[in-house]
């Protein structure tokens, strides 16, 4: 009885923690970018405002959706969130934990994807057919890549297990597995290169073109559900490469906060200090990080042979 | 006796059937003939009679083990023959149903013939019976099929006349007094002259081999097969060949016993791979469904062949082969037969939809052409495998696989012509032309029938007509 | 007695090479006519003492290949007018060229295949052979009907040669084969060659191509 | 109750319904209902722990004892095939009703059901030479099947191709079974591991049961087969029968010793199979062609799951093996349903709107809700996604490929790659269907045709509604099914009768669970939090554009552009583009075709050149009689000069 106290309780702890400082990272990241222009830009709280207002906000629905229009975003925060609980914190280990629970990591990323994609092809508007044609194609190499860094971990732990494989750091491919993992992050959170949150030229759009028609609590599901992503897959990046299990639990938990500050904070640099790629290039890119990825395997493989 | 009775019976039968008056009676002479052929044979089939070793005419092993399956397609085509000819009243038909019923005779003596000259003579007089029914006819088309098949068949039959003696020579060469029974060479064995038993087998294989329409020596059969009517065209494709078929495989008992086996097999493998591929290779292009027929006819030739020369396993197969492509085949020709009729053509591009038309005798056809196409449960599934098997046992993979590659393209041609015939939107000539001849039930109950034996030989083939195949291996594949 | 025979055989293989050579129709028939006749008198040559049958089979060879043919194939030349074969598969001189060359290969492949003792000296087997080919060559290289038949009797004269070996040791067997050979014979040309010639109005088999793939 | 008493039932009502298929269609379908359930009631008494069922006969059919054997396996495939025909043959009963076809729904019942019985043969008969009968019956039924509608052109032209492909796949089984006759001496199959000089006949087993399969490059006569079939036909074709070919596959490498190359060409060839088959799936633009290379696609999955098996077990029967072959086992149930469920589909879109063609639909929900729904359903499934089947069986696969992998087995150097490759086939499996569906059921109606669309009645609604369950019951309850699945390959490779449930499958059962109620909850309050909100319907915003037409939607082409463009060397599209010309440019079009390039490309040539070489020889036949002649004596000559020959050596 305790112990099932104490697990809820950590439980909900974590619950919080995922929900609540999620949208940070966007603000932090807008910051940078303001920072580095040298403006000051808008409040590192401000996607809570946005959240907040658009949760208050009516809903406007095109005449030709389905009700998979409002469930599509729904469904897709659901699975997210489903996806962060699934991720280990470190020291404190994941909330639920069990042999091979990685591949429902990156399938519940593919199931948030796909309800991305039905719902912006509900509206029947030739832009988000194109973002939603962008994003489920480009996943297609993201997800090569993901599953490659994915396999160069478990080569490395020799385990298939989230909690086992973030433990140790990547070892001798660490490198190569960041590198290869925060392209990949970029492109599945549609920063730039590959995307271009704050432009407003629908044409040179993934993600943003994809809601155009989203309004009210639907949109509020979805933002809220973008930045939860982005911040599992700076965990997940943090992760991969510090050897937090080495740590004691405050130092891990430090670490982590600190990886995950660098990260977001080099996402707003490379926003600030590159331009978007044009879409020709973009599956240049995203293979480039599968070779990274692919290179990270091998040297694991090889390192484990030594 | 009844042996003796099974040759008489048909030629005394033609003799009257030429000399009866009627027209519209006389073709009923066919299946009465048949008929009590087909008891006699049967009954010799369940009672085999004791042969003396020296006699020149005999119901022995190998006569009973195909004989029978050549009674029964004749009576089902005398049976078929009946309306036929009642439809072609404007012609008479005296001199067809005489020919036909010699010609049931001198198959009987084919088959019984253990004499060299005697199996020589009765070949010949099928050839000289098989003329007036080609050119029944008489069309110029019909002419020329007929002189071509009698000029190939004539150097055909004059090949294995020199041949015979050579082989008689080989025997005298050896010693021999002159008796030609194929026992009696057989018993010279080795004292038989090599050389001249290697000619004569040449001479006969491509003699008799003409006879059973092997590659290359076939040119006669499209041309016979497409121009004669489906009866004429059955009983030449399942009982004439046949008799040339055991023809060589008694021929090869003596050459095997000469110690010259090894090479005859070699050559009747060969010339079968070659007619299989031969008749595979027109399949793909033919448009023309009676000539269609005529190469799945040398095909199947070619796949006795093959069997043949595969030892006792395949020679078995073979001889199951020789019944159900005989019965299958009979099927398909009678159909075809009705189809032609009704369509008023030969060939894919002037005949399509007769599903519509003659539903009944394209579905035959249709399944017919599956069954020689080796589809189960029919008959010759079973005996195309069982070679195929013995292939493999006799440690020849390389001809089993060619032989699946023919059997393929076979199926290809076929299908591809078949299909095109029986589906599709039929011309508006042949809706007239299939209310002239409607599909009876006197023409559909034969191929009907046909089938169903097919079917019942495939699906439980009694135990006495395999003993029966046994038997005539053992007589011809004597294990040493 | 042999030598009469061999002086027989050389004189069949002498009209062998005149019916190869010869573009007239009617000499080629009489080649063939009198090459019937020649073999038709062996039989009573070879047979020392006297026999029925024998002499019964060879006076039909000699009424039959030496008259009844020839003069059917006469009158279907007559009503069919041709006189002689214009357009040939294969020339005459390569014809002749062919037979000569088969002939001396009959010789050869006679020497290469072993033979009884009395056989030894005689050209029958030699004769036979080169009559074989020389009937193939006809039956392959004329495109008249008449020549071609004239092909398959001398491609059977052949075998008829043949089969004298064996004539005092099976007779049946060699009697049975000459009887069923005339009666093709006729047959062929009794019917066939008459009924072509009326279908046809010419006994051009090479307009005999309707039936192709 | 035991198997043999329902299986004689089902056998003897089947073979009713092939008679009373003619005459009556109510009581073919009580007939037909009958018996698949007492089929698969026997399937499921064997699967849940019945004893095995064996029936040899006294007396011999076609020569040989009749010998029957229902063991976990074939019990596995049996289940299937009874599930779907029933399923199939209630959706037909409106689908292909006598009113809309009163010449072919006869032949159509009665051809059903000889399908059902042959296929049922096939997977019951222990003697090589009933195998053969069964598996050519169920091959000439489904071509029947497949041609009912044989007054179209294409549809004829698709039956031959399936019925020639087959006769070739036909041709390896005859030199199959006749081998193994011949070098065991008697037609009766069963384990005979120890006979290793039987290794070599994998191969001829590989062509022709992966022919059936559908496995790359043999899958040529797949797609038209499939698209061309009436729906129903399709969907057993593509759900089952195509699983018999791996059937023969699992029962040739169950009995028989492998070369050692074996299993790494299955996990190869799968691989291959998997990704070009989504890659061609992901081009097509007519729905049924689609759902048909998809299928292509997971035979690749299971042939993955199985060949990674047969590396376990050559590898000394290492774990993961059993999760690969349970991953294959499921998939084989799996994709069963839902690709039955999505034709069944298909075919009421087919039957409501007349096309096939996805740019010529759109906007279908509205008038079909249960069919949209449904085949979203579908779609996600097969797609792989949780909480449904697809995943469950998708998972193992990947957990045995990563188990493989974190083993360090030499097996590695397969699993990894095929991991990998199983990602982006994944990948594309989801795009491929959010175009599927997004083209046919949402936006706006692109033509009259999908305007006037309605929605099918309950016979064709039943049979969707009920697969749809099963899927969603294998998502939820995966434990519940796995001792079935655990049994079968415990009678496929006996060293694993013990396979305990794992662990790891009992939480992401549960998860599953959770995910599904969690994400209904999320859709339902969002939904209700907008409806609360009001929820005015406007015109879709497409930022401002005032007079946006059906026309102007992305197209299932244009979906497919970018995605596609990667994959040009494989799909060789045909392109036929015109420009926008002048000042004011009246027409501009832009036509795109996915050619059959397997086909097209390499098969077809070589056909030409066949055929070239029979008309060559083919003039032979020129009616000169001169030449006839000769050919005989060229034979002499030939036969002679072989003889001479053959008598020196």
């Amino acid at each position: 009885m305790n112990a099932f106290a104490i697990a809820f309780v950590e439980f909900v702890v974590r619950l919080a923690g995922w929900l609540v400082l999620a949208p940070l990272l966007p603000g932090i990241i807008n910051k940078v970018k303001a920072w580095v222009g040298g403006r000051r830009g808008p409040p590192v709280l401000q996607l809570y405002y946005d959240l907040a207002r658009l949760w208050q906000k009516g809903v406007v629905l095109s005449t030709l959706v389905s009700p998979g229009f409002v469930a599509g975003p729904a469904v897709a925060w659901v699975a997210v969130l489903g996806a962060a609980l699934l991720l280990p914190l470190g020291p404190i280990g994941a909330s639920l934990s069990f042999h091979g629970d990685v591949l429902l990591l990156i399938y519940l990323l593919a199931l948030a994807r796909f309800c991305m994609a039905w719902a912006a092809m509900e509206t029947g508007s030739a832009f988000e057919g194109m973002g939603a044609a962008r994003e489920v194609s480009y996943a297609v190499l993201a997800e090569a890549a993901l599953i490659t860094a994915v396999l160069a971990l478990s080569v490395h732990s020799g385990s298939v297990t989230l909690v086992t494989m973030l433990t140790p750091a990547a070892g001798a491919g660490a490198v190569l597995l960041a590198a290869g993992l925060f392209t990949v992050l970029l492109a599945e959170n549609c920063r730039v290169p590959f995307d271009d949150p704050s432009t407003h030229l629908e044409l040179t759009m993934i993600h943003e073109v994809m809601i155009l028609d989203h309004s009210g609590p639907p949109l509020a599901a979805i933002l809220h559900g973008a930045s939860m992503k982005l911040l599992l897959f700076a965990v997940l990046l943090v992760e991969a490469v510090l050897p937090l299990g080495g740590l004691s639990r405050l130092a891990a938990a430090g670490a982590l906060a600190a990886g995950v500050l660098v990260v977001t904070v080099g996402v707003g640099l490379v926003e600030s200090l590159m331009a978007r790629l044009a879409f020709r290039r973009v599956p240049l890119l995203l293979t480039t990080a599968f070779l990274l990825c692919l290179f990270a395997l091998l040297v694991a493989w090889k390192g484990g042979d030594a | 006796m009844k042996s003796l009775l099974l040759i008489i019976l048909p030629l005394v039968g033609a003799a009257l059937a030429a000399l009866w008056r009627s027209d519209r009676t006389r073709p009923w002479w066919l299946p009465a003939i048949g008929l009590v052929h087909v008891v006699l044979s049967f009954w010799l089939f369940l009672v085999p009679p004791v042969v003396a070793p020296d006699a020149w005419l005999g119901f022995d092993p190998l006569a009973r083990a195909v004989l029978p399956a050549v009674s029964l397609l004749f009576l089902v085509c005398a049976a078929y023959a009946v309306p036929y000819l009642q439809m072609h009243a404007e012609r008479s038909n005296r001199v067809f149903v005489a020919a036909l019923l010699a010609m049931l005779g001198l198959l009987s003596a084919g088959h019984q013939a253990r004499h060299l000259s005697l199996l020589w003579i009765a070949t010949e007089g099928l050839t000289l019976a098989a003329v007036p029914l080609l050119h029944f006819n008489a069309t110029p088309r019909a002419l020329e099929a007929t002189w071509k098949y009698l000029l190939v068949g004539g150097t055909g039959i004059a090949l294995s006349l020199l041949g015979s003696f050579f082989l008689g020579y080989a025997s005298l060469h050896g010693g021999g007094g002159g008796d030609l029974t194929f026992v009696a060479l057989a018993s010279q064995g080795a004292a038989l002259s090599r050389p001249w038993v290697l000619a004569a087998w040449v001479l006969l294989l491509v003699g008799y081999g003409t006879k059973m329409g092997l590659a290359p020596m076939h040119t006669w059969k499209p041309d016979a097969y497409g121009e004669a009517s489906g009866i004429v065209g059955a009983l030449l494709a399942g009982g004439v060949t046949t008799v040339a078929f055991t023809a060589v495989l008694r021929v090869r008992m003596v050459v095997a016993a000469a110690g010259a086996g090894a090479v005859a097999d070699r050559t009747l493998l060969v010339i079968g791979l070659f007619s299989m591929l031969v008749a595979a290779l027109f399949l793909l292009g033919t448009r023309d469904f009676k000539r269609m027929l005529a190469y799945s006819s040398v095909e199947h030739m070619g796949i006795l062949a093959v069997g043949a020369a595969l030892g006792a396993a395949g020679a078995w197969a073979a001889l199951f082969h020789v019944w159900s492509n005989s019965l299958t085949k009979g099927a398909l020709f009678l159909s075809a037969g009705n189809i032609r009729r009704a369509a008023g053509g030969r060939t894919m591009d002037e005949v399509r939809g007769m599903a519509t038309i003659t539903p009944h005798s394209a579905a035959i056809f249709v399944a017919g052409m599956f069954a020689v196409t080796a589809l189960p449960p029919f008959g010759p599934f079973f005996s195309e495998l069982g070679i195929v098997r013995a292939a493999f046992s006799a440690g020849r993979p390389g001809s089993a696989a060619m032989f699946l590659g023919c059997l393929l393209f076979v199926f290809f041609g076929l299908t591809r012509l078949v299909f095109a015939i029986v589906d599709g939107r039929p011309r508006a000539a042949a809706r007239v032309s299939g209310r002239l001849f409607p599909e009876t039930l006197s023409v559909i109950l034969p191929p009907l029938v046909l089938m169903g034996f097919s079917l019942w030989l495939g699906l439980a083939t009694p135990d006495v007509l395999r003993e029966a195949w046994a038997g005539a291996v053992a007589q011809l594949y004597p294990a040493r | 007695m042999n030598s009469n025979v061999n002086l027989l055989v050389g004189l069949a293989i002498g009209l062998n090479l005149l019916a190869l050579g010869s573009s007239r129709l009617p000499s080629v028939i009489g080649a063939v006519a009198v090459q019937g006749m020649a073999i038709g008198l062996m039989p009573l040559l070879l047979e020392s003492d006297f026999n029925w049958i024998v002499a019964l089979v060879a006076v039909g060879t000699m009424a039959v290949k030496g008259f009844v043919i020839p003069v059917l194939l006469r009158r279907a030349m007559r009503t069919a007018n041709i006189e002689r074969e214009v357009d040939p598969s294969i020339g005459f001189v390569p014809s002749l060229l062919l037979g000569a060359g088969g002939t001396i290969a009959a010789v050869a492949l006679a020497r290469a295949l072993p033979l009884l003792p009395e056989h030894a000296g005689s050209l029958l087997v030699p004769g036979s052979f080169a009559s074989v080919l020389t009937g193939f060559v006809l039956l392959i290289g004329r495109s008249k009907a008449i020549a071609q038949v004239c092909g398959y009797l001398i491609l059977e004269n052949g075998i008829y040669l043949f089969g004298l070996l064996l004539i005092r040791t099976t007779p049946l067997l060699v009697e049975a084969g000459i009887l069923l050979d005339l009666t093709v014979g006729v047959f062929v040309i009794g019917i066939i060659v008459d009924r072509i010639q009326r279908a046809f109005d010419s006994l051009d088999t090479s307009k005999l191509t309707v039936l192709r793939e | 109750m035991t198997p043999g008493p329902l299986l004689l039932g089902a056998a003897a009502g089947l073979a009713a319904g092939v008679v009373a298929g003619r005459w009556n269609a109510r009581v073919w379908l009580a007939l037909t209902l009958v018996s698949t359930a007492a089929a698969l009631g026997a399937a499921g008494s064997l699967l849940l722990g019945g004893a095995i069922w064996e029936f040899v006969s006294t007396f011999p059919i076609a020569g040989q004892p009749l010998h029957l054997r229902l063991d976990a396996v074939s019990a596995l495939f049996l289940a299937l095939v009874a599930i779907v025909g029933g399923a199939g043959s209630v959706y037909a009963h409106e689908y292909w009703s006598n009113q809309d076809y009163p010449q072919s729904a006869p032949r159509g019942r009665m051809w059903w059901s000889a399908l059902l019985l042959s296929m049922g043969g096939v997977l019951l008969s222990w003697n090589g030479l009933h195998f053969l009968i069964a598996w050519e019956l169920f091959t000439v039924a489904a071509f029947f099947l497949i041609t009912l509608e044989r007054q179209r052109r294409d549809v004829r032209a698709a039956g031959w191709l399936y019925l020639s492909a087959s006769h070739l796949g036909t041709m390896c089984l005859f030199a199959f079974f006749a081998a193994l006759a011949a070098r065991t001496g008697s037609w009766e199959l069963g384990p005979m591991r120890e006979r290793t000089e039987l290794a070599p006949l994998f191969w001829l087993a590989l062509v022709g049961f992966g022919l059936k399969a559908g496995m790359f490059p043999l899958h040529i006569w797949l797609p038209s087969a499939h698209a061309n079939a009436p729906s129903h036909v399709s969907a057993i074709m593509s759900g089952v029968t195509i699983k018999l070919g791996i059937y023969g596959l699992l029962r040739t490498t169950g009995w028989l010793p492998l070369p050692v190359a074996a299993p790494w060409i299955l996990i190869g060839l799968g691989a291959i199979t998997a990704l070009f088959g989504i890659a061609f799936a992901f081009a097509q633009s007519d729905l049924k062609r689609l759902l048909a290379y998809c299928s292509v696609e997971n035979i690749g999955i299971i042939l993955i799951g199985l060949g990674g098996a047969l590396l376990a077990v050559a590898d000394g029967h290492a774990v993961w093996g059993r999760l690969l072959l349970a991953g294959a086992l499921f998939h084989v149930w799996n994709h069963g349903l839902f690709k039955s469920l999505l034709f069944f589909g298909a075919g009421s879109v087919l039957h409501a709107t007349g096309t096939r063609e996805m740019s010529r639909l759109g906007g279908l929900w509205r008038a079909m809700p249960w069919t949209a729904a449904l085949f979203a359903l579908g779609a996600a499934a097969i797609s792989g996604l949780p909480p449904l089947n697809g995943f469950i069986s998708e998972w193992l696969v990947y957990l045995g490929l990563f188990d493989a992998v974190t083993g360090r087995s030499p097996a590695a150097w397969a699993a990894m790659p095929a991991a990998i490759i199983l990602g982006i086939t994944g990948a594309l499996a989801l795009a491929t269907f959010v175009k599927a569906g997004a083209m046919i059921f949402l936006g706006a109606p692109r033509t009259a045709a999908a305007r006037h669309a309605h929605e099918c009645g309950p016979w064709m609604r039943g049979p969707m509604l009920v697969l749809a369950i099963l899927c969603v019951a294998i998502a939820l309850a995966p434990v519940v099914f796995w001792p079935l699945v655990a049994r079968a390959s415990g009678a496929w490779q006996p060293m694993w009768t013990e396979m305990p449930v794992p662990a790891s499958l009992f939480t992401l059962g549960s998860l599953q669970i959770a995910l599904a109620g969690l994400a209904l909850a999320a859709g339902l309050t969002l939904w209700w939090r907008a409806r609360g909100a009001g929820a005015p319907r406007h015109l879709t915003w497409d930022c401002a554009y005032a007079a946006p037409s059906a026309r102007m939607q992305y197209s299932s082409g244009s979906f497919a552009g970018i995605a596609g463009g990667w994959f040009a060397w494989l799909l060789q599209p045909q392109r036929q583009l015109r420009r926008p010309r002048g000042l004011f440019p009246a027409i501009a079009t832009r036509v795109e075709r996915v050619p059959e390039t397997v086909l097209e490309l390499i098969f077809t040539p070589v056909a030409t050149v066949i055929l070239q070489v029979s008309t060559a020889v083919r003039r032979l036949q020129h009616g000169r009689l001169q030449y006839y002649i000769a050919y005989v004596v060229v034979a002499l000559a030939g036969l002679g000069s072989i003889v001479v020959l053959g008598g020196r050596s």
